[in-house]
């Protein structure tokens, strides 16, 4: 288990060993949404590079501690509320990582042994030819039914079935799109202007993405402009009015 | 038993077709008279009456094959067609082609959401589907076979069941074919998020 | 050697997949204490180390194979490798399918931690596992196949060794666990106190 401590980051957010990074991650002291992955992803190149070997095993270490990184952090970028590992205790969330980590050491051991076992019968073959002449098919008429029809019925009906909803569990589903939220400026556009922060009151973290790509679609189709006093500040949201045609073209 | 002679009796073994003395000298890297001495070696072992199995020489050749003592025994094995119980790929691959026939690959995996090659070429294997022509696109077209109907003890393809009574959420209007494609596209792994 | 041995070393010649003791007994018309004297005989005819085939027990049933003797002279002439072997992340995948079966694709992403989909394809291409039905969520389940049982000399599932044996001892597992928790208390410099 060295591959992971010997590896120095130099982070804007960051400076240490990579598994000083991971625990701080885990007890929330460091921002994991503030971690540029791709960065510590280099340095882990830079560092292989350096050492002029590749260790599969530790390379693979490295694998299972980035996804499971890269994981954490795509949760953390498009949260639900329902999210049971965000509301976890960071104590909590190092089990449910380390539990992980076991379970994979444990198929790894048994993969380890399966490989040995194939390597065993290494040079065992066997016979594969097609029956002889003599061996023909029998005589359709000589033969019963051993099929029920019914299973192809019920197979077909399986695939009649579209998948349930909750299907997409551990894959956040934006539950806005972006014609609902042009329909949402539109209304609020129809007095003349609206604000940037008026349109996203009350509005979760993803409604505020959609909503900002809603505002350029809108911009595009020439509905809209925008102005931004200052850098951070609100945005006035003002209508275009090309003609009478504009509402109705856009519905 | 010499080694060579163990050697020789493991390539007639594998080998589907008789091997010439030259080319199993080939495989063993040695001479065509020490390759001749294991085959007179093998003759004795397998003399007629001595084994399940005899050393024939052909045109083109020697070959194993099965001493006629085991012919019943044989055809009461191996002459019934293979009937295993259909694993769930093979019965969902078995009634695309029922029901669409003639259905090629790539329609079959757009509508099972995986491929189906394993699946279909063990029904190919077992006779229950067979080929039937080329779709205008060049992919190999499938149907069943009698012995599909014969199996599943069918007078005609006319005599599957109605796949209504299985079906989840009845439409009257669609067309069997476009629904499956339509489910199947909802099933796929990598289907894009409708975002507008 | 005796008819019934005669007739068994021919029945395990000509089927192509491991045939077991019922079988035999069905297409001898015999009695399956008759079948197993002859198998007991057979095996006595194939110890290792005297012929060029071996009796092997594999997948539920009986099969010949080739000694490893004739391993070199087989490439030679057929001119293909016999199983390539398996690259880790196959292994792995195909370790969690085995003891875990029916197993999906999104289950065994979750325990191994990066998606298994290339693995797996090729498990399926080389027939070591194969489909078993869909989960409620409508994702293609694995198991695996008698090919893998053959391939890897094992009787059944249950010749499989209990994968507890490979998990890691109470001390590394705890050793696991501070590089997780404690590492970053022990060595930040400026760490508070009682952060957690």
């Amino acid at each position: 288990m060295s591959a992971v401590t010997d590896l120095e980051l130099d982070l804007d957010v960051f400076t240490g060993p990579f598994d000083l990074l991971l625990a701080l991650v885990l007890r929330e002291e460091v921002d994991l949404l503030e971690v540029p992955m791709a960065d510590v992803v280099l340095a882990y190149l830079d560092h292989l590079e350096a050492r002029g070997e590749l260790d599969l095993e530790q390379a693979t270490e490295f694998l299972v501690l980035i996804a499971a990184l890269l994981e954490l952090k795509s949760r953390l970028m498009l949260p639900r509320e329902d999210e049971e590992l965000l509301d976890l205790e960071p104590g909590e969330a190092a089990e449910e990582l380390l539990a992980r980590m076991l379970e994979a050491m444990r198929y790894r051991g048994a993969a380890d042994h399966l490989r040995a076992r194939l390597e065993a019968e290494d040079g065992i073959r066997y016979r594969c030819a097609p029956p002889p002449p003599w061996l023909k098919r029998p005589e359709l008429g000589e033969l019963d039914a051993v099929y029920d029809p019914a299973r192809l019925g019920a197979a077909l009906g399986v695939l009649l079935t579209p998948p349930p909803e909750v299907s997409l569990h551990h894959v956040t589903v934006p539950t806005v799109s972006v014609a609902d939220r042009l329909s949402h400026l539109r209304r609020l556009l129809a007095r003349g202007t609206t604000s940037f922060d008026d349109a996203v009151r009350g509005a979760d973290r993803v409604a505020v993405a959609v909503t900002v790509w809603a505002l350029l679609e809108l911009y595009k189709r020439g509905e809209a402009t925008w102005e931004q006093a200052e850098p951070f500040g609100d945005i006035a949201i003002t209508a275009v009015t090309v003609g009478p045609s504009v509402a109705g073209r856009a519905a | 038993m010499t080694e060579p002679a163990r050697v020789v009796e493991a390539l007639l073994f594998l080998s589907p077709d008789p091997v010439s003395v030259e080319d199993l000298a080939a495989a063993m890297d040695a001479w065509p008279d020490e390759v001749t001495a294991a085959l007179e070696e093998l003759r004795g072992v397998y003399a007629p009456g001595e084994r399940g199995l005899i050393l024939k020489e052909v045109a083109g050749g020697f070959t194993l094959a099965t001493d006629p003592v085991a012919e019943a025994a044989a055809k009461r094995l191996l002459t019934r067609p293979r009937t295993p119980p259909l694993t769930p790929a093979q019965a969902e691959a078995l009634a695309i082609i029922a029901y669409l026939q003639p259905v090629s690959r790539p329609e079959m995996a757009r509508i099972r959401g995986v491929s189906s090659d394993s699946a279909t070429q063990t029904l190919l294997e077992r006779g229950l589907v067979e080929e039937a022509g080329r779709s205008q696109f060049g992919a190999v077209l499938y149907r069943t076979t009698p012995l599909f109907l014969k199996l599943f003890g069918l007078g005609s393809l006319d005599d599957l069941p109605d796949p209504a009574q299985w079906d989840p959420s009845p439409e009257e209007e669609a067309d069997l074919r476009d629904r499956l494609l339509r489910a199947g596209e909802q099933r796929a792994p990598a289907a894009p998020a409708d975002a507008a």
